[in-house]
């Protein structure tokens, strides 16, 4: 009894967890308003789900003005600029997104209300990821973001790929966070905290790796390796791609990806810091990562699937940074940022040209995009700036993230960042020549069954596009823009 | 001295109207009235050329005043060179009067010239050099900045000396007596306007070759003289055979233009300059110093030599390029062009002169490659039946004469003979255009014969041509074959008997054969078809006046000795007093021989001999066949007979046993079935060989190696597609295995 | 104490349901596994805690059952999506899609 | 230096003009084709306008110093610059892209291959004049990297799209190489980032070429600096193309649509060589010394093989694309030689090059549209057919072997010779054979010219053109190519043209190079 009563709520910063609990209103607003008139809200719906998300960007951007780091739960939970950058990454996408599902889910009729109410659950929970800088914290916001994106790879209930799609997905998901549980539990009992802070100091300690260590620490960068879709724990990727519903693979290439990254900075940076497994081990899986989502990308006749396998490579991409992380943790750590706000934004745009088209064709199949420039020269545009950027061709943005990349690898120098590098350079190539497939058939082929009926753009599906192609455009020509968030991030996980 | 300041107005004149004519020619002026443009412009500059050679001949006439001081520094080196043969006082008087003139010409010449000369490049401005060297130099150069590069400043001018206008006049001549005669000649042809237009591109191009101030200018006329041939040899493009021998021509001499390339190359590299009159001084100032290197660019220079001036080995397009309409032959493969090589000899003899190291040898490449020209030319011109053939390996032959004077040293000489040669030997392939106009078109001589009465004129011009070219006193070209012989004998310090041998078995065989051509197409009967007719006044003329040089040309260096009775001795030696640009040559010590009548009238025996025997063998055969009983009363002997059957025996077994068969025939077969088809497969196999590398190296190896690695990597695509098998547990299992060798792999390592 | 018998406990657990996950057919065997290995997670990190006489190693452990709860929840409604689809909860009966 | 007034925005300005006109056509329908291609051909007019204004605007007195320097922060964050200036080694080169680009647009007016749709075509144009215009201006290795780069885009499209029957392999092939080329280059661009030093020791860490020049390499070993130098190598030596990397060049010309070969040949092949002179050598003097025997090595076998590859092609327009090899290969002679000599003969080839095998692509295009062939062995008889163009013809084949008096002469000659002193200390006797072995790389030159001259313009026409009624040369053909046949004969007759622009870039880069290697 005096226990309980002793018990004293710990201090609670409101406006740091202002985004957080808006984003959790929306959601409560969303629930109930399908509660009271459930069949008439379906046409506001997406609506009140964009308006909140933009709603959630104000209490952001007030954090991000004030500019003060906030710490709660003795560190567990931190509101820092590298912070507020990813929530506002998370949100944006999650707009984008909404975007990109209205009709689509409209057409399909498929259950909208819960569709928005998860969706908006897993953006907290990547919202809290952001923050998360303890273990306990990591892994409450990794379910919280994966549950309800498990529900919503099968949210096409009657499709037999789409269950399908779930279960790999569920299935791999939680054996992945069990083990990655399991390699907390050793560091946990290595060091005895849970926070970063501690895990670092008390790993600093001991000059050598233990085998203890290097297996909790592998296991635990496997758990979210797996959330990045690495090879060799990608499998589960394409097939989930291939069968979710086309919004919610996007959603899961970009945001979820994007939440996977977000922890594995945490971790390398802070809590493993130069941790003898890191590099070896970040070396290895980005090479792989990059090389065989590549050439298995080579021979892909699905669009979607594609473009899952092109995701895979990129994450190894993205990866890159890791293996340098200790000679350059700044650049490395710009890099990844960089990349990533570009990637979410040029992949969005990629599929959302996929929405597009295949909301005419009804096919997912490469030759449904069949002369595409011919009935849709904008569209086909359009897809091709999207295909440039991720193929990292100026003027498109991707071409300043690969320059990351490069970046990092020469400031860290030496034969194998060279060797990464040259690596990445070759990938580069090999991802081009099934970007330039699917260019191929836009520009090169005869129309897909000589229907020349033009592609309807709904206004949702068209922003999103719009949304996608300026940032892309942008980054690539003022990548400042983007290179400025990366600063910030730097700044705020290294204090530098 | 103006015109020999601004020469390079002469080339200039035949460059406009070639413009003029090719972009104005159809449309304004009309084709059929094209060649008047032509006509005027060579006109014109066959004026300049003769002005110019006049303001030559004053200027050495009357060397400037300041020059006379340095006379008691150059009598050494004249007295020196006159020391041995026998001394005719009054000549030798002459001659130094001359020398002064020249030499100490020179020695100050050359450091104002230069002086001038820098002073023009850097001020840029137009003629500095040219009027700051006219005052004293023998040499007029006038140049100013063409382009510059990397430091190296590469000047475009003119350098006028004897040998200059010699050729300018050559060339000037022969050119505007072509441009009349083509008037006729290619009336109504398909190209009019086209042949003309060349013809003057040509002129413009050869005179600027021979204007050259410095090495590029060089290269640069001789490659665009060539494209004119190229372009003339082809001008009937339509049948194969005719593009086949523009090609050959073309391909040939470039092969040449390596060596000149590279041997001008390295004259740059040794000497750091490209002006002509440069080089030459700095060699002639210091002969021996640099001897390598001037061998090497002598060597690769008589490449360039072979394949334009038609020398052994590279000598075989030269024939096929009598696939041009005959005026073309005429001007281009006989009197002009061909003689570019000669002519760049000359224009840089010490070189030669070093490089070979000629003064001293009794034997040296040049001399040799030229002497064996001369005799296998020679030997070829019998087994030919095409008269333009014939003539063509004539020009072949007396090229190697040239090539092979210069080679002993001879220098004055050569010229000589490349003077006297162009007239006589122009006349010649013009006359055959005249009879092949008569008779049909038919350059076959078995289709003529018995012309003489037909085409009067034509055949008169063409025996008087005839003579010369066998080196009948006292025609011209007796004159100048005399002095080559003679300079092969005498040779600079030790004489060339190859040579000398050589020599007069071409002088014997030329003589031969022509007499051999005169036959077949004038003599015996008609055995064309059809009636031939004497040509149009407008050819005929311009035979006579070649005709008529052909007779006097031999005027112009007439040796002293000759010309004491008429106390004429002024005139003697003209050529080689105007011509020799004692400049380069003195400072190499260079000497003439005297004049010997002895081996006049040895080279006058053999060419006597060689018609006669010629002439008595077909006026032999042609008779009836009792004389071949008479034959057998060989043994009776009438002295008559026996001579006639001495010469006939002398003849049948000895000449054409000796020359017709094995030589000229195993010549003739040598040359048709390995040097012509040499150079035929040459580039047959330079294609085949393309075709190999082509398709195994480049699209097998390079291109193979580079699809093999797309298609490798889209095949490992496939075959890592397996481990997606879409089983989950699979995955699983991949996932955790991946983790426990991760793990174990770690723990070791680390 | 005895930590270690604690740990290999744990560790056996965890073969025992990675085993049980990549081995067995049936998906609900497969959702039991994983509960398994979740389990031998809880074991872990509450001897931890009490070795480290920290009381994280146990909030932790309840964090995970009570997200275990959760996962198994949406684990079963999908195992019961795909029984009333296409009649098998075979894990090996869904390779519709690979390659 | 800083440019001021509008002299500061002239150079953005001949750059961006064609984008702008792209952009507005883009948002033109297609239904106005005439006002879309007008807009079109007015903006590359107007650029090159720009470009003529820019020719009396420079000072040719300090034609080796950068003009209408401009110099803004772009990447502040990595330290990159909008840094755009001209010298004298831009500037013919400048105005070579300048000129193509609306005399492509003429030739295409009403002859846009199939499938048609000029709009598009004409719009990638104007983006591929406005990368390579960059190219050639930008004074920071990032700005050059965008632009380079920007060029790959367009020309895939134009080859894919409107190419030939092997038009999807030839593209990719092209930009599959092109690409691997400029990833390694990138590389090596921060490797210099990072490693050059100013002389004070300290590092640098600026892509801005100006300071890189400076510094020449110092601060990096020569081993690294060798490495460095390969990423360029490859990079440039791609997009030259040097042997062995070169055959991605045949098949992208010969599917190519004309204008899309005469581009390519024109300009594009230029930004390699371009590169070596700008980047490779100045920035690594050491290295480029380390590498020149072998880039001399590389030059000639491509000039020889080049060469026997065109005697073996039976399409005149793959003969030609192989004759570019052999061509480049003298310019990169030039280069190898590290002479200012022989760079200035390598700028001087470019150029030639660049309005010589235009030329000849013109016309090849021209054949092609007539007779829906390019056989050799079919062709026959042009100068009787269409006597004009066969002039044209043999007037390009003959600039094209070198002949004197055309511009095709003063790169080759100058080239050849300059290999007999190389400089920087490199081997007489070695650079002395690869002089040889260029000479005879002339003749067969003359031979495969020649050759392809024979086969398709003398002689009768072949029987099945025999009595067709084939157009002679059109007006808007005179009219893109007169401007290519003045050119040839005018830097033929006048080369100081551009060995006078060149000159004094051109000898401080090797006197810096003499320096550093005389240094150290």
């Amino acid at each position: 009894m005096e226990a309980l009563l002793a018990f004293t709520r710990p201090p609670l910063d409101w406006h740091a967890l202002a985004p957080e609990l808006t984003l959790l209103a929306v959601g409560t607003i969303l629930t109930m308003v399908d509660i009271i008139w459930d069949e008439k809200s379906k046409q506001v719906m997406p609506t009140l789900a964009g308006v909140g998300l933009l709603a959630v960007l104000v209490p952001i951007m007030t954090l991000a003005l004030d500019g003060t780091d906030r710490a709660m739960f003795d560190g567990a939970y931190v509101v820092d600029d590298f912070a507020l950058v990813m929530k506002a990454l998370f949100i944006i996408i999650g707009y984008v997104i909404v975007l990109m599902s209205v009709d689509y889910i409209r057409d399909g009729d498929y259950y909208e209300n819960e569709y928005y109410t998860l969706m908006l659950t897993s953006l907290l929970g990547m919202l809290m990821m952001a923050s998360s800088r303890d273990l306990i914290s990591v892994f409450v916001a990794l379910e919280l973001l994966s549950i309800p994106a498990y529900m919503m790879a099968a949210w096409r209930k009657g499709g037999r790929r789409s269950n399908e799609a779930g279960l790999k997905y569920y299935l791999m998901g939680v054996f992945a966070s069990a083990v990655m549980l399991y390699g907390m539990s050793l560091i946990y009992g290595l060091t005895g905290s849970t926070s970063f802070s501690g895990i670092a100091s008390e790993l600093a300690l001991d000059d050598s790796a233990t085998a203890l260590s290097i297996l909790g620490v592998l296991f635990v960068l496997i758990g979210f390796a797996f959330k990045v879709s690495a090879v060799p724990f990608h499998n589960w990727a394409p097939d989930t791609y291939e069968g979710a519903p086309t919004p919610v693979t996007a959603f899961l290439a970009v945001a979820s990806k994007a939440a996977g990254m977000v922890a594995l900075i945490q971790l390398v940076f802070v809590a493993f810091d130069n941790h003898e497994v890191i590099q070896p081990f970040f070396w290895l899986i980005a090479a792989l990562t990059m090389t065989i989502g590549n050439l298995i990308a080579l021979r892909q006749t699905n669009i979607v699937r594609l473009l899952a396998y092109s995701g895979i490579a990129q994450g190894g991409f993205m990866l890159v940074p890791f293996a340098v992380a200790g000679q350059a943790s700044e650049r490395a750590l710009q890099a990844i940022v960089v990349y990533l706000i570009i990637y979410a934004f040029m992949n969005l745009g990629a599929f959302s040209v996929v929405l597009a088209v295949s909301r005419k064709t009804r096919s997912g199949e490469l030759e449904s995009f069949g002369g595409l420039f011919q009935y849709a020269p904008g569209l086909a545009v359009a897809m091709t700036i999207f295909l440039a950027a991720l193929a990292g061709i100026p003027p498109a943005g991707g071409w300043f993230a690969k320059f990351g990349l490069f970046r990092a690898l020469l400031d860290a120098g030496g034969a194998w960042a060279a060797t990464l590098g040259v690596v990445v350079a070759i990938n580069t190539v090999i991802a081009f020549a099934y970007y330039a497939r699917v260019l191929g058939q836009m520009w090169f082929q005869p129309i897909h069954e000589g229907d020349e009926r033009p592609v309807k753009l709904t206004s949702a599906l068209g922003s999103a596009l719009v949304i996608a192609l300026v940032a892309t455009m942008a980054f690539g020509i003022l990548p400042g823009l983007v290179g400025h968030f990366g600063e910030v991030a730097v700044l705020s996980t290294l204090g530098f | 001295m103006w015109m020999l300041e601004n020469a390079f107005l002469i080339p200039l004149i035949p460059a406009l109207s070639f413009a003029v004519i090719l972009f104005f020619g159809k449309r304004v002026i009309g084709s059929g009235r094209v060649h008047l443009i032509g006509i005027t412009a060579v006109s014109l500059i066959w004026v300049l050329s003769l002005v110019a050679a006049f303001q030559w001949t004053q200027r050495v006439e009357h060397p400037s005043s300041d020059a006379i001081a340095q006379i008691s520094v150059d009598d050494h080196g004249d007295d020196h060179g006159d020391d041995h043969g026998d001394d005719h006082g009054d000549d030798h008087g002459d001659d130094h009067g001359d020398d002064h003139g020249d030499d100490h010409g020179d020695d100050h010449g050359d450091d104002h010239g230069d002086d001038h000369g820098k002073a023009a490049m850097h001020s840029e401005s137009g003629h500095g050099g040219g009027h700051g060297s006219a005052l004293i130099s023998p040499v007029v150069t006038s140049y100013s900045k063409w382009w510059s590069n990397g430091g190296v400043d590469f000047a475009i001018g003119t350098h006028v000396d004897g040998l200059t206008v010699l050729l300018l006049v050559v060339v000037a001549s022969i050119s505007l007596l072509v441009h009349i005669y083509s008037t006729e000649y290619v009336k109504g042809d398909r190209r009019y306007v086209h042949y003309y237009a060349f013809l003057s591109l040509f002129t413009a191009a050869m005179l600027f070759f021979v204007m050259a101030q410095n090495i590029v200018q060089l290269i640069v006329g001789w490659e665009l003289v060539g494209v004119c041939s190229f372009g003339l040899i082809g001008h009937w493009w339509e049948e194969k055979p005719n593009t086949d021998a523009a090609l050959k021509a073309f391909l040939t001499n470039r092969v040449g233009d390596i060596g000149l390339l590279v041997g001008m190359i390295v004259l740059w590299g040794t000497f750091g300059t490209f002006s002509i009159d440069a080089i030459n001084t700095a060699i002639s100032a210091s002969p021996g110093t640099q001897h390598f290197a001037l061998l090497v660019a002598a060597c690769c220079l008589m490449a360039a030599v072979a394949s334009k001036s038609g020398q052994f080995p590279l000598h075989t397009w030269l024939p096929d390029a009598m696939a041009g309409p005959t005026p073309v032959s005429a001007l281009i493969h006989a009197a002009t062009m061909v003689v570019a090589g000669v002519y760049m000899i000359a224009r840089l003899y010490p070189v030669f002169y070093d490089g070979f190291s000629i003064g001293t040898s009794s034997i040296n490449l040049m001399a040799f490659i030229g002497g064996f020209t001369a005799l296998m030319g020679a030997g070829l011109a019998f087994a030919q039946w095409d008269i333009k053939k014939v003539l063509a390996y004539s020009t072949v032959s007396q090229l190697g004469y040239m090539v092979m004077a210069l080679g002993v040293g001879a220098w004055t000489a050569a010229i000589f003979h490349l003077f006297t040669h162009a007239f006589f030997k122009a006349c010649l392939f013009l006359g055959a255009g005249s009879v092949s106009h008569a008779a049909h078109h038919t350059f076959d001589m078995r289709k003529m014969g018995g012309l003489k009465k037909f085409m009067p004129h034509t055949y008169w011009t063409f025996v008087i041509a005839t003579l010369a070219l066998s080196g009948i006193f006292p025609f011209a070209g007796f004159w100048s074959k005399d002095e080559i012989l003679l300079g092969a004998k005498v040779g600079q310090q030790s004489g060339y008997p190859l040579m000398l041998i050589f020599g007069c078995a071409v002088a014997f065989m030329t003589a031969a054969y022509m007499t051999r051509v005169v036959w077949y197409t004038f003599h015996g009967e008609y055995r064309g078809h059809g009636h031939p007719h004497e040509s149009p006044k407008v050819m005929t003329v311009p035979l006579w006046i070649l005709a008529g040089m052909a007779l006097v040309g031999g005027a112009f260096n007439l040796p002293g000795p000759v010309l004491k009775p008429f106390g004429l001795e002024g005139l003697a030696h003209r050529v080689q007093t105007y011509a020799e640009p004692s400049v380069y040559l003195s400072g190499l010590g260079l000497s003439h021989p005297d004049p010997s009548l002895s081996m006049a009238l040895i080279g006058l025996g053999l060419a006597l001999s060689g018609i006669i025997v010629t002439y008595l063998y077909f006026w032999r055969n042609m008779g009836p066949k009792g004389l071949t009983e008479r034959n057998k009363y060989a043994k009776a002997g009438y002295t008559f007979l026996e001579n006639k059957y001495y010469l006939d025996y002398l003849y049948n077994d000895i000449i054409v046993a000796s020359i017709k068969k094995p030589i000229a025939n195993s010549a003739n077969w040598f040359n048709q079935n390995v040097l012509d088809k040499a150079v035929n497969t040459a580039g047959e196999s330079a294609r085949d060989s393309g075709r190999w590398i082509y398709k195994w190296i480049d699209q097998g190896a390079i291109d193979g190696s580079v699809n093999a690695a797309a298609r490798g990597a889209d095949t490992s695509g496939e075959g890592l597609r397996t481990i997606q098998s879409g089983k989950v547990q699979n995955y699983g299992q991949l996932l955790f295995g991946a983790a426990a060798v991760l793990a174990i792999v770690f723990v070791i390592v680390i | 104490m005895l930590l270690n018998q604690f740990l290999i406990l744990g560790a056996v657990l965890f073969c025992i349901g990675v085993y049980g996950v990549l081995a067995r057919k049936n998906a609900v065997m497969v959702l039991m596994s994983i509960e398994l290995m979740l389990n031998a997670v809880n074991i872990n990190m509450v001897v931890f805690g009490v070795q480290h006489e920290v009381v994280s190693g146990q909030v932790f452990a309840l964090f995970i059952i009570a997200v275990a709860a959760a996962e198994v929840g949406v684990g079963l409604a999908i195992v019961l999506l795909l029984y009333r689809n296409q009649t098998s909860i075979d894990v090996e009966d869904f390779d519709l899609m690979k390659g | 230096m800083e440019a001021t007034g509008f002299d500061a925005w002239v150079l953005t300005l001949a750059v961006f003009l064609p984008l702008v006109g792209a952009l507005i056509m883009m948002v033109v329908p297609k239904a106005y084709e005439l006002e879309v291609k007008l807009i079109g051909l007015g903006s590359s007019l107007a650029a090159l306008a720009v470009g003529i204004y820019i020719l009396f605007q420079f000072d040719y007195g300090s034609s080796s110093e950068l003009q209408f320097v401009v110099d803004k922060g772009w990447i502040d964050i990595i330290n990159s610059r909008y840094i755009i200036g001209l010298d004298g080694l831009s500037l013919p080169l400048l105005l070579l892209s300048l000129l193509v680009v609306p005399l492509c647009l003429v030739y295409s007016w009403n002859h846009v291959p199939s499938p048609g749709n000029p709009k598009a075509f004409f719009i990638l144009l104007l983006i591929l004049s406005t990368g390579m215009n960059g190219s050639f201006i930008s004074q920071d290795m990032i700005l050059f990297f965008v632009f380079f780069e920007i060029v790959l885009l367009p020309m895939y499209f134009l080859i894919g799209v409107w190419g030939g029957e092997e038009r999807r392999y030839a593209s990719l092939k092209f930009f599959l190489y092109t690409l691997f080329g400029s990833a390694l280059m990138i590389i090596s661009f921060l490797a210099l980032f990072f490693l050059s030093k100013d002389a004070a020791g300290n590092p640098l860490q600026t892509f801005d070429m100006r300071l890189l020049t400076d510094a020449a390499g110092s601060g990096i070993v020569k081993t690294t600096q060798v490495w460095i130098f390969a990423g360029l190598f490859i990079g440039f030596g791609i997009k030259v193309p040097m042997f062995p990397f070169h055959t991605w060049l045949p098949d992208a010309h010969t599917q190519a649509p004309t204008v899309g070969s005469v581009i390519l040949a024109a300009v594009l092949l230029k930004l390699g060589t371009y590169g070596f002179i700008r980047i490779a050598i100045p920035f690594l003097p050491e290295a480029a010394v380390a590498w020149a025997p072998w880039i001399g090595l590389l030059a000639v076998i491509g000039i020889i093989y080049g060469a026997l590859g065109c005697l073996a092609q039976k399409d005149m327009k793959r003969l030609i694309a192989f004759s570019s090899v052999a061509h480049m290969g003298f310019v990169m002679l030039g280069i190898a030689t590290l002479t200012d000599f022989g760079l200035n003969a390598a700028v001087f080839g470019m150029v030639a090059h660049g309005l010589i095998t235009g030329m000849l692509f013109f016309v090849a295009g021209s054949i092609k549209e007539r007779y829906h062939t390019l056989e050799i062995s079919r062709l026959g008889g042009l100068l009787k057919s269409v006597p004009r163009m066969g002039w044209i013809l043999g007037f390009a084949t003959m600039a094209s072997l070198g002949l004197p008096g055309l511009a095709g002469f003063w790169g080759e000659f100058p080239a050849i010779l300059s290999a007999y002193n190389p400089g920087a200390g490199l081997s007489e006797e070695l650079f002395r054979t690869y002089m040889v072995i260029a000479a005879i790389g002339t003749v067969l030159a003359a031979g495969y010219l020649l050759w392809l001259y024979q086969r398709t313009a003398f002689g009768e026409p072949t029987e099945e053109f025999a009595d067709h009624a084939i157009p002679d040369v059109s007006r808007n053909e005179w009219i893109a190519w007169v401007p290519f046949l003045i050119g040839i004969v005018l830097f033929g007759v006048w080369p100081n043209l551009i060995f006078n622009l060149t000159d004094g870039v051109v000898s401080s880069i090797t006197a810096n190079v003499e320096a550093v290697v005389a240094g150290r």
